[in-house]
C-alpha cells in the first residue's frame, strides 16, 4: 500500500491535463490482472480514469520511456517518478537523450513495490487478484477460498529491500514528503560472492548466466542502455549474435553491458526485474558501483544532472589494476 | 575481398638465421585473399622495394603485407612503396617477424611457426584496411598572442619578423607586464626598463603586430589553423587614435588619490591615467570607478583641457572579431595572495612588503623615486630581512601557499640584497633560506657575490614570526646551523611571495580547450619534447603561464613558441593523420561520453536532422570530430558503448581479426 | 603418463609509442622471451576494448596482457589514465566472474625498458602456464 | 536560546566570578548557559597522541551530553575549548580512537561528532550577533584603547579549531568594537603566554608573558582582554603594568551588569 | 625496547611522518619555548627520522613544549612537530616510575592565584 493513493494521482493528471500545462500523461496502465501493469502515454481524462494505475506492481521505470515519448508530443508530457526513477532521469538528462522543457515530472513517495515472484513462492498458481490495505496483501488465488494475507514487507522486491534512496533527485512537483537518501545493505551480497573462492564465484555465474536466453530483456528495459544500435545487434561491429549459443556468448554480452552501463547505471534494478530467468543481473552492475565506490570515491550516477561518469575522468592517482586484488587480499 | 601480396624479408640472417621465411612465405599463401608471395634478402633495398613495385602492378594487388623488421623502421619505406606503385599507402600492413620474433626467440621452428601467425594477423587486418587519404585544411596566417608581457611581446615580435601578421591583446592598458615593473634584472643587473622598453617601442611600430590593449578575449571557436576569436576592448573612454599622450588631462585630473597597481598601491594616481611614462600605447585610460564623469556627469576637465579632442565620455565597450591560425597563450603570473601567512605581519605594518613592491620601492620611477624609504615614515631602513619561501613548497595538505618551487625568488632576492648593500652599505641584510637555488648561467656566481663581496648575511633557517613593535618589527627566526633562535630588530622585512598563474589563464583553458595542471599552469603537450606545445593542436605557450621561470628562459620559451607558429603557418594547408576516429552518425546517439575523454576537444556535437526510411524526419544529436584536431590516440571509440566512434587504422573490426588471427 | 606440456597462448596489447617501441628494444637487445607472447599493436592502451580482451579469451587465449606508457607519460595526454580505469573494472569484473586473475595483467613499459618487457612477458608466461589451459572463459565452438 | 555550558574547573575554582558574568551577560543577551550535569574537568590539555583515550573521555561525555540535549556546547575558557573541539575532531576523522572512545563508554548511541562546539565569542558572533550585542551595550568602552590577546589554544591548530583565521584573528577586536572600544592589534596577540609552565619554569613564563605585555602597551593599549584565565593569570603574575581583564567581565560591564555580580 | 620499535611506536601515535619534513627550521622558529630547550623542534624531527631517541627520551626538553600548536599550524610541510614530542614524552612517562612530577612535588610549586587547569594540564603532561 502507498502513501499517495491511485485517486490522488488521477486527480493531479487529470487537473494538468485540463489546464493544459500537459498534453499526455505518462504512466502504469491496467493490464488483464492487478499486477500485470505496463507503461502507457495517456491521451485524455477518460483514458486516464479508466487504465491509469498505481498500486504496488508499479516498479517500471518510466525514465526511459521519455526518450521516445517525450520528442514526439505537442506540449509537455507529464510523468510521475518514484524517487529510484529520478536518478535515471537525471542520467538520461546527462546524455541528452531528450529536452527538460518538454517534460512534467510529478515525484511520488515509494514504499516499495512488491515481487510477484516472491507472492507466487507463497501463494502458489493461479493468482487471480490481489488488493493491498495497510501494508498487507490479500491474494485470491483460483484454489483457495478465502484471500491469502501477505505483508508487503514479504514479498518486497528486492530492489526495494534494499532502497539506496527515498529522496527524489528531480522533479517539478513533489506529491506528500521526500525521504533521505538511505544506508543499504545493497552491496551485501555483493561482498558475499566477493567473498567466496573463484571456483565458487565461477559455478555461481556459470549457473546463473546459462540459463539466460538473450531475449534482450535486461538490455531493452535498461534506462542506460539507449544507444540507437545496439553493438551485438550490429553486423558491423564484429561481435553480433543474437541467440545464445553457448555459455560464454552470455558472459561476454552480460560483462560487456555491464561495462557500458558502468559509472552510467543509476541501480534502478529494472534488468532483474525483467529478466524470465530470474538472473540476478543486478549484482553485475552493483560490482562495479561498488568497485568505482571503493577505487575513485563515492559516486551515485544520476545525482546531479551533468556529473562526469568515473569511467569518463581520472586522477593522477589512481589505483593500479593490479593494487585492487592486493588491497582485497591483504583485506581480508 | 582484396588482392593482396605477401613480402617476406630475410634481413640478410636477421630473421632468415631463426625464421624459415620460405616455409613462411608458403604457408601465407593460402590465407584468404592472399594472392601472391614472396621473399626477398632485404625488402627495404631499392632493388626488394621495386620487386614489391612490380608484384603490386603484375598482380594487381589492392594491399601488401610486409614481413620484416618493425613497423617503427620501414613502415613509412613501404607505404611509400605502394604509394609509388598506384595503391593507397594506407593498405600497407607489417608483420613484425625481426624485432618481435627473429631476435628473442632461439630456435628455427618456434621463430617460424610465430612469424606465420604474425603474418596470418596482418593478413586478417589488411582485409579490411580500406584506403585513407589524411583530411586537409586551410590556414589563416595570422597569429594571436595573449598577454603583453615580455613572453607575449618576444613571441610577436618572432612571429612578425617572420613576416606574418600577430595581435597581441592585453588587459592592462599597456604591455609590458611584470617586467616593466621591475628594477635591476638579474645575474647582469641591467635595468629592465632599458632592455624591455626598446622591445616595447618596437612592437608599437611593427608593421606586423597589432595591439589590442585594454582588452580581452571573449570567445575562441575552431581548431587549428582555424581559430575564430571575439575580442573585446573594453571602453577606455579615450580614442585611441587621436590621444598623443600628452599627459595634460593626467595632470588636470581632480581625481587623485586612486591607488596605483602599477606600483602596487604605494602611491596614488588620477582617474584618468598613462600607467608609466614608456607605456606603450601611450595613451590615456579613464578609470570608469574613479571618474566623476563617468560616475556621475559632473567634471569633464579632461575634455577640456584635451586639444587634441580625444577625450570620449560615450565610449562603449566594442567587440571585434577575428580569424587565427595560431593562438599563443601568454598569460604570465601574479604573486600569491599573503593573507594566510600574517605570522609575517604583511597585514599589520606597511613596512612588511613583497619583493615585488621592493621593486618599486628601488626603482627610479617608482614611489619613492628609487630611494630605499620605509612604506610607513619614509625613513631609510638599516636593517632589512628577506624571507625566501614564502607560500612556494608548501604541503598541499596545509592549504596555504603552492607545492611547488616559483623557481626566480632565490636569485631576485640575491638581486635584491646586493643592490641594497651596493647602495646602502651601512644597512644590515639578512636572507632567510632553506635552499639557494641557482641553477643557470652566472647564477651562483651571482649569488656568492651577493655574499662575499657584498656582505649579505645568509642565514639557513626561516623566519617563524615577524611582531611590529613600536617603528621595529621584531623577527623571530632559527639559524639551523648554529642551532639558535635568533631575534632580530628589522626596520623592512621583504617576502619573496610564491608566484601563480595569473586568473586569466583558467578561463582562457577552457575557451581553448587547453588542458591544466592542478595549480591552473597550462599544460604542455610533452614535458620534454614538447614544452611549448599545448595538446591542443595549434595552441601555443609562452612564459610563466606554463610553470614559474626567469627572464632569459622566458625569453627563449617565447621564441621557441613562435618558432613552432611560424611552422604552423608557413603551411597552406594542414594534412591531419588520415588515422583518426571517425563517428557514425546513425548509430551515435549523442551521449556525449566521448567528448568527455578527448585531451584535444576534437570532438563536437549538433543536432541533426536525419531521414528515417519510413520518409519521416528525426532531429538528434550526435558526435562529429575534427579530424584537423584529432590525433588519433583512440580514447574515445572505447567510451562509445555503441561502437559509432571508430578509429581509422586501427578499427574493432581490424583488431578483432588480428586477435582471431592469433588465437586461431 | 605423461601430460603434454600445456604452451599458454598470451595476447599483448602494446601503445604504440611507448611499449611496442620497449618491445623492439627487447629484440634489440636479443632478449629472450617466449614465442608464445603475440603482439597486437594499438595507437595507445586507451584503444583496448575489454571487447578485445573478452574476445581474446574467448578465441583460445590463455592471458592477455595490455602495456602502455608509464602514467604521467602518455603521448595523448591522458590515454592510459582512462586505460588504468577501464581495465582495474575488467579485470576486477572477471575476477568477481571467478576467471582467475592470473590470466590479466597491466603492465606500463617505456620505450626504454626492453629489460622490462622481456622480464614481465617471461613472468607472465610462467604465471599463466601455471594455471594451465584456459577453460572458463573459451568459446568451445570455435575449438 | 538555550545552550549546554561547560564551565571546566578553573572557572568553577578560582575565577568564579568570571563565570558568572559570563552566565549573566549571556543572559542580557537572550541566552541560557545550561551547565551540563556532572561534567569532569576537559584535563587541560588535548594529548596529540592517537593512543590516549581516557584522557579524552570526559570532553566525549560532555560532547553526548550536548548531542542528547540538541543544543550546541559552548565553552568560555580557552583550554576546554580546545581540548573538547580537537576531541570532537578526533571523533570525526580519526576512526580507531572514535571506535574505542565509544566501547569504553559504552553508551547506547555511540558518538559521531555531531555535537557544535561553540567558544563563548563563537557564541556571541555566530549565534547571538555582533551587532545585537552592540545594541544591548548601556556602558560603553568610550574608545578606550584595548589590545585583545588570543594567546595560543583559541585559534591553533587553525585546521580543527576554525574559529577565525589564525595568524590574523578579527574576532575579540570586532567583540571589543561592538562595546564601544577602539581595538588596539598587537602582533604577539596569537603568541603563547607560557601557559601551564608557569608552575615548573616561571622564568620562561614570565619572558613569554613579558614580551606580550610590551607589544601590547607599545602598540598603544591601555588595558589587555584575554579569552583564557591561565592567560590572564600569567599576565598579571608577571606584573603587567596595565590592566589585564577576562573578556567576560568587560563584557559584563559594558552590558551594565557588573556591578550586580559578586561572589 | 629497542631504538627501532620505539621509532615505531613514536610514529605511530604520533601519526607523524617526518620523511615530510624539508629541513626549513620555521617550527623552532616559531617556538616560544626554544631557549628552554636542550633539543629543538627542528631537532626532534630530524632525530625521529634517524632513529636517535634515546637522547631525547632522556631530555628535559619534553616538558618545555608549551603545546601551543605554533610549530604545527606554520609548518609549511605539515609536519606537526609537537605530535612528535608528546608522542616521545609520552613513551617516557607511560614507564612504571618514569613520572617527571608527582601530586608531592606539586604544593611547592604553587601559588593561590594559579589557575587550575595549570595544575591539570602539568598533570597531564608530566605524569601517568
Amino acid at each position: 500500500m502507498q502513501v499517495i493513493t491511485r485517486e490522488q494521482l488521477i486527480e493531479k493528471a487529470v487537473s494538468l491535463l485540463a489546464a493544459n500545462t500537459v498534453s499526455c500523461v505518462l504512466g502504469w496502465s491496467r493490464g488483464e490482472f492487478d499486477y500485470d501493469v505496463s507503461p502507457a502515454v495517456f491521451r485524455s481524462e477518460e483514458e486516464v480514469r479508466r487504465n491509469f494505475v498505481w498500486n504496488d506492481f508499479c516498479g517500471a521505470n518510466m525514465s526511459k520511456y521519455l526518450i521516445s515519448k517525450a520528442s514526439g508530443v505537442d506540449g509537455k508530457i507529464l510523468v510521475f517518478l518514484k524517487p529510484c526513477d529520478t536518478y535515471s532521469f537525471n542520467q538520461l538528462l546527462t546524455e541528452h537523450k531528450f529536452d527538460r522543457e518538454k517534460v512534467y515530472v510529478v515525484a511520488v513517495p515509494c514504499d516499495g513495490m512488491a515481487d510477484f515472484r516472491l507472492i507466487k513462492k507463497v501463494c502458489g498458481e493461479g493468482i487471480i487478484s490481489i488488493d493491498s490495505e495497510d501494508a498487507i496483501l490479500k491474494v485470491k488465488t483460483l484454489y483457495s477460498d478465502s484471500p491469502i494475507s501477505v505483508p508487503l514487507t514479504d514479498v518486497l522486491a528486492e530492489r526495494c529491500k534494499n532502497c539506496k534512496s527515498k529522496k527524489h533527485v528531480a522533479y517539478d512537483e513533489l506529491l506528500g514528503e521526500d525521504g533521505n537518501v538511505l544506508e543499504s545493505g545493497r552491496f551485501d551480497e555483493v561482498k558475499k560472492l566477493e567473498a567466496m573462492t573463484a571456483e565458487e564465484r565461477f559455478e555461481f555465474w556459470q549457473n546463473e548466466l546459462s540459463r539466460c536466453i538473450r531475449c534482450n530483456a535486461c538490455r531493452d528495459v535498461c534506462p542506460a542502455c539507449t544507444c540507437e544500435k545496439c553493438v551485438f545487434n550490429n553486423p558491423s561491429s564484429g561481435v553480433e549474435n543474437k541467440a545464445a549459443a553457448n555459455s560464454f556468448e552470455e558472459k561476454l554480452f552480460h560483462i560487456i553491458r555491464a561495462f557500458h552501463v558502468a559509472g552510467r547505471c543509476t541501480d534502478c534494478g529494472e534488468c532483474s526485474r525483467v529478466c524470465p530467468q530470474n538472473i540476478p543481473l543486478h549484482l553485475l552492475n552493483r560490482k562495479f558501483i561498488k568497485d568505482i565506490n571503493e577505487f575513485y570515491g563515492e559516486y551515485q550516477a544520476g545525482e546531479e544532472i551533468g556529473l562526469r561518469a568515473p569511467l569518463t575522468d581520472y586522477t593522477t592517482e589512481d589505483i593500479e589494476p593490479c593494487e585492487i586484488f592486493h588491497r582485497r587480499d591483504t583485506d581480508a | 575481398m582484396q588482392r593482396i601480396g605477401v613480402f617476406v624479408c630475410w634481413c640478410g640472417s636477421n630473421i632468415a638465421g631463426t625464421v624459415d621465411v620460405k616455409a613462411v612465405a608458403e604457408a601465407l599463401k593460402n590465407e584468404p585473399g592472399v594472392v601472391f608471395s614472396t621473399n626477398y634478402q632485404y625488402m627495404c633495398s631499392q632493388a626488394g622495394q621495386d620487386m614489391i613495385k612490380a608484384a603490386i602492378a603484375g598482380h594487381k594487388l589492392g594491399g601488401i603485407v610486409v614481413c620484416s623488421c618493425s613497423p617503427r623502421m620501414h613502415e613509412a619505406t613501404f607505404r611509400k612503396t605502394a604509394s609509388q606503385a598506384g595503391i593507397n599507402p594506407y593498405m600497407v600492413e607489417i608483420a613484425n617477424i625481426r624485432e618481435q620474433c627473429s631476435w628473442v626467440h632461439k630456435d628455427m621452428a618456434t621463430g617460424t611457426e610465430k612469424a606465420i601467425i604474425l603474418g596470418k594477423a596482418a593478413v586478417a587486418k589488411v582485409n579490411l584496411n580500406t584506403p585513407l587519404t589524411p583530411g586537409e585544411s586551410p590556414v589563416t596566417k595570422r597569429a594571436l598572442v595573449i598577454g603583453g608581457g615580455i613572453a607575449g611581446i618576444q613571441t610577436a615580435l618572432d612571429i612578425a619578423d617572420a613576416g606574418f601578421p600577430v595581435d597581441i591583446v592585453e588587459t592592462k592598458p599597456t604591455i609590458g607586464g611584470k617586467m616593466a615593473q621591475l628594477d635591476k634584472t638579474f645575474p647582469t643587473l641591467d635595468c629592465a626598463a632599458c632592455i624591455l622598453t626598446p622591445k616595447m617601442v618596437e612592437v608599437a611600430q611593427h608593421e606586423n603586430i597589432r595591439i589590442f590593449s585594454y582588452s580581452e578575449v571573449s570567445e575562441i571557436k575552431g581548431f587549428v589553423g582555424n581559430f575564430d576569436v571575439t575580442i573585446k576592448r573594453k571602453a577606455r573612454y579615450v580614442k585611441e587614435d587621436i590621444c598623443t599622450g600628452c599627459g595634460a588631462c593626467v595632470e588636470k585630473c581632480p581625481m587623485k588619490k586612486i591607488p596605483n597597481e602599477f606600483n602596487l598601491g604605494m602611491d596614488n594616481r588620477s582617474a584618468v591615467y598613462i600607467p608609466f611614462a614608456q607605456a606603450v600605447p601611450k595613451v590615456a585610460t579613464i578609470d570608469p570607478n574613479a571618474c566623476n564623469m563617468l560616475k556621475n556627469g559632473r567634471c569633464g576637465i579632461c575634455a577640456k583641457v584635451c586639444t587634441a579632442g580625444a577625450i570620449d565620455y560615450t565610449q562603449k565597450d566594442e567587440y571585434i572579431e577575428e580569424k587565427y591560425g595560431a593562438i599563443v597563450a601568454a598569460t604570465g603570473f601574479n604573486p600569491i595572495s599573503m593573507d594566510k601567512f600574517d605570522e609575517f605581519a604583511y597585514s599589520q605594518s606597511k613596512d612588511v612588503i613583497t619583493s615585488l613592491e621592493f621593486e618599486r620601492l628601488t626603482n627610479a620611477a617608482g614611489p619613492t623615486a628609487g630611494k630605499l624609504l620605509r612604506p610607513s615614515d619614509g625613513k631609510h631602513p638599516h636593517t632589512i630581512v628577506f624571507v625566501q619561501c614564502v607560500g612556494s613548497r608548501c604541503s598541499a595538505c596545509t592549504e596555504k601557499g603552492k607545492e611547488y618551487c616559483s623557481k626566480i625568488c632565490c636569485m631576485y632576492t640575491a638581486k635584491h640584497a646586493m643592490l641594497t648593500r651596493d647602495k646602502y652599505p651601512d644597512t644590515e641584510v639578512y636572507v632567510f633560506y632553506i635552499d639557494v637555488r641557482t641553477p643557470g648561467k652566472n647564477f651562483d656566481e651571482f649569488y656568492r657575490r651577493a655574499v662575499e663581496e657584498y656582505g649579505v648575511n645568509y642565514i639557513k633557517g626561516m623566519v617563524g614570526k615577524v611582531t611590529p613593535e613600536g617603528s621595529k618589527l621584531k623577527v623571530q627566526a632559527s639559524d639551523l646551523i648554529a642551532n639558535k633562535q635568533l631575534h632580530i630588530d628589522a626596520d623592512l622585512v621583504v617576502l619573496a611571495a610564491a608566484i601563480e598563474p595569473d586568473k586569466s589563464a583558467r578561463p582562457l583553458a577552457t575557451m581553448l580547450t587547453a588542458s591544466m595542471d592542478t595549480n591552473d599552469f597550462f599544460t604542455e603537450a610533452h614535458p620534454k619534447l614538447r614544452p611549448v606545445e599545448s595538446p591542443t593542436a595549434g595552441v601555443f605557450l609562452s612564459g610563466t603561464c606554463q610553470g614559474p621561470k626567469d627572464i632569459p628562459e622566458t625569453v627563449s620559451q617565447a621564441g621557441a613558441a613562435a618558432s613552432k607558429v611560424i611552422g604552423l603557418l608557413a603551411k597552406d594547408k594542414l594534412t591531419g593523420n588520415p588515422c583518426i576516429a571517425k563517428s557514425d552518425e546513425w548509430m551515435c546517439n549523442g551521449c556525449s561520453s566521448c567528448g568527455k575523454v578527448c585531451a584535444y576537444g576534437a570532438i563536437t556535437y549538433e543536432e541533426k536532422e536525419f531521414r528515417l526510411p519510413d520518409r519521416t524526419t528525426k532531429i538528434r544529436r550526435v558526435a562529429s570530430v575534427n579530424p584537423a584536431v584529432c590525433q588519433g590516440c583512440g580514447a574515445c571509440t572505447v567510451t562509445c558503448p555503441s561502437g559509432a566512434m571508430d578509429l581509422n587504422g586501427f578499427t574493432t573490426t581490424q583488431i578483432m581479426a588480428e586477435v582471431d588471427a592469433i588465437c586461431k | 603418463m605423461q601430460m603434454k606440456e600445456h604452451k599458454p597462448l598470451i595476447v599483448a596489447f602494446c601503445c604504440n609509442w611507448c611499449s611496442y617501441a620497449g618491445a623492439d628494444l627487447a629484440g634489440n637487445n636479443r632478449l629472450n622471451y617466449p614465442a608464445e607472447v603475440k603482439v597486437i599493436r594499438v595507437p595507445c592502451s586507451c584503444r583496448v576494448n575489454p571487447m578485445f580482451v573478452l574476445r581474446a579469451f574467448q578465441r583460445g587465449a590463455d592471458g592477455v596482457i595490455i602495456c602502455g606508457c608509464h602514467p604521467g607519460d602518455c603521448h595523448y595526454v591522458s590515454g592510459n589514465y582512462y586505460t588504468r580505469r577501464r581495465m582495474a573494472m575488467l579485470f576486477s569484473m572477471l575476477d568477481y566472474l571467478g576467471i582467475e586473475k592470473e590470466r590479466t595483467r597491466i603492465e606500463w613499459v617505456s620505450a626504454a625498458e626492453g629489460a622490462k618487457f622481456a622480464a614481465t612477458m617471461n613472468d607472465f608466461v610462467e604465471t599463466v602456464a601455471k594455471l594451465g589451459e584456459n577453460k572458463r572463459l573459451e568459446d568451445l565452438r570455435c575449438k | 536560546m538555550k545552550v549546554s555550558y561547560f564551565p571546566g574547573c578553573t572557572l568553577k575554582n578560582k575565577a568564579k566570578v568570571l563565570d558568572l558574568y559570563a552566565r549573566k551577560s549571556a543572559e542580557v543577551l537572550g541566552v541560557t548557559l545550561e551547565e551540563i550535569d556532572n561534567w569532569q574537568c576537559c584535563g587541560g590539555v588535548f594529548t596529540t597522541a592517537r593512543d590516549e583515550v581516557a584522557t579524552k573521555l570526559s570532553s566525549v561525555r560532555a560532547l553526548m551530553a550536548a548531542r542528547d540535549s540538541g543544543q550546541p556546547l559552548v565553552t568560555v575558557c580557552s583550554a576546554c575549548h580546545n581540548v573538547i573541539k580537537q576531541t570532537n575532531n578526533a571523533m570525526i576523522s580519526d576512526a580507531e580512537f572514535a571506535d574505542k572512545a565509544n566501547r569504553y563508554l559504552s553508551c547506547d548511541s555511540p558518538y559521531a561528532g555531531d555535537a557544535k562546539v561553540y567558544h563563548y565569542l563563537e557564541m556571541l558572533r555566530d549565534l547571538v550577533g555582533f551587532d545585537a550585542l552592540k545594541e544591548k551595550v548601556v556602558n560603553p568602552l568610550n574608545g578606550k584603547k584595548i589590545a585583545a590577546y588570543y594567546g595560543c589554544l583559541l585559534l591553533r591548530p587553525g585546521s580543527v579549531m576554525k574559529m577565525d583565521d589564525p595568524e590574523n584573528p578579527t574576532i575579540m577586536e570586532d567583540m571589543l568594537r561592538a562595546l564601544g572600544g577602539d581595538a588596539v592589534i598587537c602582533g604577539k596577540r596569537n603568541e603563547c603566554c607560557g601557559g601551564y609552565i608557569a608552575m615548573e619554569s616561571p622564568t620562561l613564563a614570565k619572558k613569554s608573558s613579558n614580551s606580550v605585555v610590551e607589544n601590547a602597551i607599545a602598540a598603544g593599549a591601555e588595558m589587555i582582554i584575554t579569552a583564557c584565565p591561565l592567560c590572564r593569570y600569567n599576565l598579571i603574575k608577571n606584573g603587567s603594568p596595565i590592566p589585564v581583564v577576562y573578556f567576560t567581565e568587560i563584557l559584563a560591564e559594558a552590558l551594565g551588569i557588573k556591578e550586580d555580580i559578586h561572589e | 625496547m629497542n631504538n627501532k620499535n620505539l621509532r615505531e611506536e613514536v610514529l605511530r601515535i604520533s601519526g607523524v611522518n617526518p620523511k615530510k619534513c624539508m629541513r626549513c627550521g620555521k617550527c623552532s622558529a616559531t617556538c616560544p619555548a626554544y631557549d628552554e630547550m636542550e633539543y629543538h623542534p627542528h631537532q626532534f624531527v630530524y632525530m625521529v627520522e634517524s632513529g636517535d631517541i634515546s637522547s631525547l627520551l632522556d631530555s628535559e626538553s619534553l616538558y618545555r613544549c608549551l603545546s601551543c600548536f605554533a610549530c604545527i599550524d606554520r609548518c609549511p610541510r605539515n609536519v606537526e612537530p609537537a605530535k612528535l614530542v608528546e608522542a616521545i614524552r609520552l613513551s617516557k612517562i607511560r614507564k612504571q616510575g618514569a613520572n617527571h612530577m608527582t601530586a608531592n612535588d606539586v604544593p611547592a610549586l604553587l601559588d593561590e592565584d594559579m589557575p587550575q587547569q595549570a595544575i591539570v594540564s602539568a598533570f597531564r603532561k608530566y605524569s601517568k
